[in-house]
């Protein structure tokens, strides 16, 4: 028993670290632009490639550099020539330009790395186990990966609170014209807030991808799993985010832990139901529907909590 | 008031010849989609027409929410794969027992199912709006999805449950076998859902939806509950997907989990965007659209996701109103007969536009050529237009169309933008003075 | 000239692309050996690739216009709902349709229902379902007394429900003794962390796992387990799929993960190690289906048996023809349920000898460690065909 | 001269509203602009901080700013106060004060404090979002969040619409205060006894051109202007 | 005469603050009463409260003589009292024709109908198109109310207010940013629109107080400090430093 718990809990903080990892940026994007970005994954995806093609080249620690500053530019970029236009077309708008974004980098990703996963390693010092226990080891790119998690989760508070950019931003997104009239260059600081936004994700491609797979199609395979975290965190909310990614990686690590299900408390069904449907659910295990979880707490927290964890707003 | 005050007030009824004009249109599409099978009478394309139709109302049923009460739904494939399922049960049961009802009534097992779910689900969602709602549509959609998979008695897992619509009891001696019969099924629903669907917006409940998306608010304060009208919206919205799924079933006589998934859902909120969320014939026009345009890329170039997504980003950054609002945008001036005025610049733009796409084509196309099929001949086509990959003579022509595409578009652009404004400015004039 | 078409229904875009061409770059390679030969009665093969995005629906839209381009064979592998509602499909066309009938040859989809209680006379089937598999993998495990204790985990869809079921059912009976101490069910391609499962792999002191995952849910699995420092026997039915050999190399799984199939490119016989290497220096791919050769030649063979390129002729040379297979070995396609029946290979992935194959650049290759022979992989059928 | 306007011309699509205005006002001085409703006094202004594309030529401290994005504008030291407040609702008092902040390294004379001392509404609300305000106290909060950026002109768009005549009084005052402290204002009003009040010199404004120009006395004395212009 | 209107010891709190104190209030039937007070006094926070738009924290409200302290804004609104808004808050991408017609689809029976044609419903389109005419607006029957003037769209507020037919009329500044005829006319369209209605109406604007109100009442800080006839305010002390200050005196 405590062997499992301890173990859960350690699986369910690592787990819940690299959500967050992946997730900071879209908190940044989707919670301060209000852009319903579609296309963080492949901004993720965009990442791991960049990482794993500068790796080649360089090594693996000026790919943790540079390839989040070049997917960060082509953020910028894309909301310089693109989602500035859209903006004044509402969220929709932005949503599909998103949309599309994410099929053109998917297909542009499979032009030019090809649609097999690519050969992306863990730089080789960090290629040992950390610590061990109950005979399971951890490895030391896990303890990485989480501490490059909570290093970032610091700076973006410290920068958010330090700068005022977030409630330049927020004012902007119901008054622009106001804001631009008291000194504040609204254009600059949104390509900023989405370019930032962009490199982290970048971030967590670089580090993810080599603990993941690296493949043209992994920011399809990661799904709205990233708009969970941020929504039940509450928009706008960063350590909102952050709770919500631990608190995410904990219930499904813990739920996969549990084999009960409504056979194994109440015994099997009678033979004349056990061949309906009811006998599906009667034997579904927690654990088989733990990776769905999340979106059943995501629905509940919207219909009894519509502002989200520690959110300010609601839409 | 007397009545010739407040009739001089209001705005005109519809006169005899408008009125005529209305029905026409109606009538004359029924003619259209009569005659249609016998002007393309392939396999193939009678299976492309049935689905454009399915397309059609769902995405019209998608628009009920979007375009009509402001609800961003991510999740619509719900109510239209849960159509589909039931009317695939139903076509097993009602075939098995040999009860005597024939498949055209399917559709309305479909619409049921979609409504009673929609009224299950809805009442609890359509207490939030805007991304609140938009999200638990998404983590709904995200379940619903996901237990396909493990109630496999019902959805009949991965490989979904699948039906034989010929068994079923036989009207005017229609065996439902042949494309061609299922066709004229499908063209008659989508008639009668196009024409309920609009009748909806024309309806009390139609205005109000209107007026909850503009502002929620105030509806209160005119002696309605904004949820009520959302779940309303929502369960006719949810009745006329489970229509399109149940037509789905029908066609394709399987249902399966590919009916609800995120990817049904997309493609109906692109469907309904591209067309114009804005003008109720909009989500039809995108409808045929992406479902053409689906259906046929993938034959003309092996990237065709990369045009696909191009050609949305296009839409969005050049046509916010979608195709529709495009083509409405001209309404004014047709009425004040000034449409030829624009023609010319039209032109001019158009030339340097073409020249830009076709070099973007070539280079997408030789670039794909020796990163995919690198050891393949040179000699490639995409779009049915065959060159060589490897020749330096493409690689000019692609850099010089680009570039020089661009820069002349560009001008030609700023100038139809410029005509535009007058022309419009005069067309405005001209129908005042009237 | 009019040509023999075979319509090729795989996704050649989106997620499964890379598979699909890899397919589709097999049959061409076939035909054109086929075609080298002179054809299949005097006419050229050709190869029509049609593009199915992995969505049965459209599989079905592809289906009809390739049968209205006058195609009389489709041949399809990836996906058992595909596969499913294309053999519905053809089922009913070919009922509705008939003189104009048309056969589906599948490659790869494993469904056992396909060649069970959903049979049909259009479908033929040259990859053993995973019953086939699993039986051959339980008469392996039955003669390897160091198995004990086995753990399952699997996509919960319908593969992976049914390598379950009768992994427990097989065990059962051939290996009471074998404990199944964990048998786990998770969502397809929804995971990225599989620590948790990796805990519970540890905690249950299983010596072997089970499963049928496929994809990222195999590498991800086997990289988890490597992190974790999980020491287990895999015994896997697509750790050799695109990027499986590259995660267990990452992995540093040594010839700890086995593979079930038909064939792979060391095994010794001279004539497949020939062939793979021809077919690695044109197309630049290791031969992923061995079958496919299986299937092309003896499609050709019983065209020239019946003396005719009618579906339903050719259907029924094929039926029950005995084949000498590629990698060895006689198999033959049952009458009952149109099921290829052939060797089975167990074998490991790892280091290699010098001049073997290797897989994806990593320098690791398969290496034999069981041949389960034909006989011992014959499984019973519920199948009851309706024959035209 | 603080800000000098000549020939200044404004369209909305192809409605031509600003006809040609000339003005200027001088360091320190106080000047209004009256007028009737839609004259275009708030185009004007808003032509000025570049909100409406301006065609003509406005000096500010002898700098060309037409044409500039607002916010260079906004920090060459022009103040603008908008007619319809549009504080951010979402965000407190205290946070609207502080966007109005340009540059908090080198904060001006306005401290944050000091205002919310001056309004004691204000004060009590401080950590209120500024949506749920009253009507008049979101037109103090706009008008005090411009002084934030420590504007040396600042121009005031119908300040007193909505409140009552007592805080009329009060924001009459506070503009005379924000006028001894040396910033010249620009007010846009159509009551004229605030501006009759405080205004060094006033302008006249009808159909988008300057139609008087003089000291408000000139003004009171000239009935044939206010009777033409002003519907007084 | 019965009353309209009845507050009784109704409180508002936000957090801490005490935003309304105690108010106790009658306004009879046919009343034109308004409610005058200092910015922040808690004017349009009555407003709310008494529409349903919150809730107050203690006290009850009674539309004649029914509790209604609690209800939904729907819910009052189907109780015949309507109100109109300080902030101007239409329905922007609909024409004002949709507008009024919104309006007074309630109020007409027609509810949630979706088997009705909106256009073959006499009643409604006279009573829109009465309206429509009564706010001076026929000629801009077609303009999406979002491209209005700022005066046309306090027009079209008030229409909508009072197109629902309700007999209590709730006015939230209703002249606000009109010039001095806009007002004269604006206060011409109230007086007769609300012939034998029940007005309850905030405004600054003390000629528009003076000349429409039958009573009036002084608001300050939450709390009710003066109530009587207009003569009986203007001569009030505690009213003059409150609100008035000197100019108006
Ligand atoms: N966004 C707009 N689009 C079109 N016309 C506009 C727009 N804004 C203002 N106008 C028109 O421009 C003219 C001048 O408007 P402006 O707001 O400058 O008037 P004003 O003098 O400030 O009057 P007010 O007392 O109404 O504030 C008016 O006729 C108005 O109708
Ligand atoms: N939701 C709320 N939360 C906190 N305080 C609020 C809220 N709503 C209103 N207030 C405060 O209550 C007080 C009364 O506001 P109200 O809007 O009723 O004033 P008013 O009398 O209408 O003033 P004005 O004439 O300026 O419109 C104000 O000080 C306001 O800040
Ligand atoms: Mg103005
Ligand atoms: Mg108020």
């Amino acid at each position: 028993m405590l062997e499992l718990i301890v173990i859960s809990t350690l699986n369910g903080v690592l787990y819940g670290m690299l959500l967050f990892l992946m997730a900071s940026g879209l908190t940044v994007i989707f919670s301060m632009l209000g852009v319903l970005n579609f296309a963080h994954a492949s901004f993720y995806m965009l990442g791991a490639f960049f990482g794993f093609q500068i790796s080649r080249w360089f090594g693996f620690w000026p790919a943790l550099l540079i390839a989040p500053l070049l997917a960060g530019a082509i953020g910028a970029a894309v909301e310089r020539f693109g989602l500035r236009r859209v903006h004044k077309n509402g969220h929709v708008a932005e949503l599909l330009f998103t949309f599309g974004l994410a099929f053109a980098i998917e297909e542009i990703v499979g032009i030019i790395w090809g649609k097999v996963p690519v050969d992306y390693r863990q730089p080789d010092i960090l290629d040992f186990p950390a610590f061990t226990i109950f005979s399971t080891n951890y490895p030391a790119y896990k303890m990485f990966m989480l501490a490059v998690s909570v290093v970032i989760f610091i700076a973006l508070l410290l920068a958010l609170k330090r700068t005022r950019i977030g409630l330049i931003v927020q004012a902007a997104l119901t008054h622009p014209h106001m804001v631009g009239h008291l000194g504040h260059n609204v254009e600059r600081i949104f390509m900023l807030v989405f370019g930032v936004g962009t490199a982290l994700a970048a971030v967590a491609g670089v580090i993810a991808g080599p603990s993941l797979v690296t493949q043209s199609n992994m920011a399809a395979l990661l799904g709205p799993i990233l708009f969970v975290v941020v929504v039940v965190g509450g928009l706008g909310s960063l350590p909102g985010a952050f709770i919500a990614s631990l608190l995410i990686g904990l219930l499904q690590t813990f739920a996969v832990s549990i084999n009960g299900s409504l056979a194994s408390l109440f015994g099997p069904l009678g033979p004349d139901l056990a061949a309906t449907w009811l006998n599906d659910i009667w034997n579904v295990t927690i654990a088989q529907i733990a990776p769905i979880m999340p979106y059943l707490l995501l629905v509940l927290i919207l219909i009894f909590r519509p502002m989200g964890l520690l959110g300010t707003r609601e839409t | 008031m007397t009545d010739l005050a407040s009739s001089s007030v209001a705005p005109p009824r519809p006169t005899l010849s408008d009125r005529m004009k209305f029905y026409g249109i109606w009538i004359l599409t029924g003619l259209v989609l009569l005659v249609l099978p016998k002007v393309f009478s392939s396999g193939g394309s009678m299976t492309t027409f049935s689905l454009v139709g399915i397309s059609i109302i769902f995405a019209l049923s998608y628009n009920i929410l979007l375009g009509q009460t402001g609800m961003l739904s991510f999740g619509h494939a719900v109510y239209y794969g849960l159509g589909g399922f039931l009317a695939i049960h139903a076509i097993n049961i009602v075939g098995f027992h040999k009860w005597p009802i024939p498949l055209p009534l399917m559709p309305l097992i479909g619409g049921v199912a979609g409504l009673f779910f929609a009224a299950l689900i809805g009442w609890v969602m359509t207490q939030r709006s805007g991304t609140a709602f938009a999200m638990i549509s998404l983590g709904l959609a995200e379940l619903v999805a996901s237990s396909a998979l493990i109630l496999r008695s019902f959805f009949g897992g991965e490989a979904g449950i699948s039906a034989n619509r010929t068994k079923l009891f036989k009207v005017f001696g229609l065996s439902f076998g042949p494309q061609i019969q299922i066709y004229y099924l499908i063209a008659a629903w989508t008639l009668i859902a196009i024409i309920a669907m609009y009748a909806l917006t024309r309806t009390p409940l139609g205005r109000m939806c209107n007026a909850v998306r503009d502002n929620p608010e105030r509806v209160q304060f005119v002696g309605y509950d904004p949820h009520v009208v959302r779940y309303i919206a929502f369960c006719f919205s949810g009745f006329f997907a489970g229509i399109a799924g149940a037509l789905a079933a029908i066609n394709f006589e399987i249902a399966n989990s590919a009916y609800l998934g995120a990817v049904q859902s997309g493609t109906v909120l692109f469907a309904a965007y591209i067309g114009g969320i804005g003008f109720f014939i909009g989500p039809i026009v995108g409808a045929i659209f992406v479902t053409v345009l689906s259906l046929g890329l993938s034959d003309l170039t092996q990237v065709w996701q990369l045009y696909f997504g191009l050609f949305f980003i296009a839409v969005v950054l050049f046509a916010p109103g979608g195709i529709t609002g495009l083509l409405m945008m001209h309404r004014p001036l047709v009425r004040a007969g000034m449409l030829s005025r624009m023609l010319p610049s039209y032109a001019m733009a158009a030339l340097p536009t073409l020249a830009l796409c076709v070099g973007l084509m070539l280079m997408i196309e030789t670039i794909v050529h020796y990163t995919v099929n690198p050891n393949e001949d040179p000699h490639i086509q995409a779009f049915g237009i065959p060159f060589d990959a490897a020749s330096p003579i493409t690689w000019v022509t692609a850099a010089v169309l680009i570039v020089g595409g661009f820069l002349l578009a560009r001008r030609a652009w700023s100038r139809v933008g410029e005509t535009w404004d007058t022309t419009l400015t005069a067309a405005r004039a001209k129908v005042h003075a009237l | 000239q009019e040509t023999v078409k075979i319509g090729y229904i795989d996704p050649l875009s989106g997620g499964g692309a890379s598979v699909g061409e890899g397919g589709l770059k097999t049959f061409q390679y076939l035909a054109d050996e086929l075609n080298a030969k002179g054809g299949i009665l005097g006419k050229k093969v050709e190869i029509v690739p049609l593009d199915n995005k992995t969505n049965p629906q459209e599989s079905l839209i592809q289906a009809q216009k390739a049968i209205d381009a006058g195609v009389r064979y489709v041949t399809q592998g990836n996906g058992s709902s595909v596969a499913g509602a294309l053999s519905d499909f053809i089922t009913k066309y070919n009922e509705r349709n008939p003189g104009k009938e048309v056969l589906y040859f599948n490659y790869a989809a494993v469904d056992p229902i396909l060649t069970n209680d959903k049979c049909s006379f259009a479908h033929f089937r040259w990859d053993a379902n995973s019953d086939i598999k699993m039986e051959a993998l339980t008469n392996y495990m039955k003669d390897t007394p160091a198995i004990k204790k086995v753990y399952l985990i699997n996509q919960d869809y319908s593969f992976g429900q049914s390598v379950r079921s009768t992994a427990r059912a097989m065990l059962a009976k051939k290996r009471p003794d074998i404990q199944i101490v964990g048998d786990e069910l998770h969502p397809l391609l929804k995971i990225t962390d599989f620590a948790p499962y990796i805990a519970k792999i540890q905690a249950s002191g299983a010596d072997s796992v089970v499963t049928g995952n496929w994809g990222q849910d195999i590498a991800l699995l086997l990289k988890a387990a490597a992190d974790a420092g999980l020491k287990v026997n895999w015994y896997t039915y697509y750790a050799g799929g695109a990027g499986g050999p590259t995660a267990i190399k990452q992995a540093g799984l040594d010839h700890k993960v086995f593979q079930i199939t038909e064939g792979f490119a060391n095994v010794d016989h001279k004539a497949s190690q020939d062939y793979e290497k021809a077919f690695r220096a044109k197309v630049g791919l290791s031969l992923w289906y061995p079958r496919a050769v299986n299937e092309m030649r003896m499609f050709a063979a019983a065209a020239e048996k019946a003396k005719s390129l009618d579906p339903i002729k050719v259907g029924k040379a094929l039926e029950g023809m005995k084949f000498e297979v590629l990698d060895g070995g006689e198999g033959f396609m049952r009458a009952d349920d149109h099921q290829f029946f052939q060797p089975i290979y167990i074998s490991s992935f790892g280091e290699i000898k010098p001049g073997q194959f290797d897989e994806e650049n990593t320098g690791w290759g398969w290496t034999q460690v069981a041949k389960v022979d034909t006989p011992q992989t014959i499984v019973p059928t519920t199948c009851k065909m309706d024959r035209p | 001269m603080m800000l000098e306007i000549k020939d200044l011309h404004a369209y909305y699509g192809k409605s031509h509203i600003l006809q040609g205005v000339d003005m200027h006002i001088d360091a320190g001085e106080v000047v209004s602009l009256l007028g009737r409703n839609g004259v275009g006094r708030s185009t004007t202004v808003k032509a000025i901080m570049g909100e409406v594309p301006p065609h003509g030529h406005i000096l500010f401290k002898g700098k060309n700013i037409a044409g500039l994005p607002s916010y260079k504008i906004a920090h060459l030291g022009l103040g603008y106060v908008p007619e319809h407040r549009d504080i951010f609702p979402g965000l407190t008092v205290r946070q609207n004060l502080m966007l109005g902040i340009k540059n908090p390294r080198n904060p001006g004379k306005w401290k944050l404090e000091d205002m919310l001392d001056m309004f004691s509404n204000l004060k009590a609300r401080a950590d209120t979002p500024a949506g749920v305000l009253s009507g008049g106290e979101k037109q103090m909060l706009t008008i005090c969040r411009t002084l934030m950026g420590d504007p040396e002109l600042v121009m005031i768009d119908e300040p007193t619409e909505g409140l009552a005549p007592i805080i009329v009084q009060q924001v009459g005052d506070l503009i005379a205060e924000i006028a001894r402290r040396g910033v010249a204002i620009l007010l846009v009003e159509q009551k004229l006894s605030i501006a009759m009040r405080i205004s060094h010199r006033v302008y006249v404004m009808g159909h988008g051109k300057i139609v008087f120009e003089g000291s408000p006395d000139d003004l009171k004395a000239n009935s044939a202007v206010r009777k033409e212009w002003l519907e007084v | 005469m019965s009353t309209a209107i009845e507050l009784r010891g109704v409180e508002k709190s936000f957090g801490v603050t005490k935003v309304i104190q105690n108010i106790n209030l009658t306004i009879a039937q046919g009343e034109r009463h308004a409610l005058i007070g200092p910015n922040g006094a808690g004017k349009s926070t009555t407003f709310n409260l008494i529409s349903g738009y919150m809730r107050p924290t203690t006290g009850s409200i009674l539309l004649r003589g029914e509790e209604i302290a609690g209800m939904k804004p729907f819910q009052i609104n189907r109780r015949r009292l309507s109100r109109s808004f300080q902030v101007t808050n239409v329905f922007a991408n609909m024409t004002v024709w949709e507008n009024l017609r919104c309006a007074v689809l309630w109020a007409t029976g027609h509810r949630y109908a979706f088997w009705k044609n909106i256009d073959n419903l006499p009643v409604v389109r006279e009573r829109t198109a009465q309206i429509l005419e009564d706010i001076h607006l026929t000629s801009r029957r077609d303009v999406p109310a979002g491209l209005l003037t700022y005066a046309e769209q306090r027009a079209l507020e008030i229409g909508i207010t009072i197109a629902g037919g309700a007999d209590v009329i709730l006015l939230d500044e209703p002249t606000a940013g009109m010039s001095n005829a806009e007002t004269e006319r604006a206060v011409t369209l109230i007086r007769r629109l609300t012939e034998g209605r029940t007005l309850l109406i905030v405004e600054h604007d003390m000629s528009v107080v003076f000349g429409l109100a039958d009573r009036i009442s002084v608001l300050v800080y939450g709390q009710i400090i003066a109530s009587g006839t207009p003569d009986e305010i203007r001569g009030n002390l505690k009213v003059k430093e409150a609100y008035l200050g000197e100019e108006a005196a």
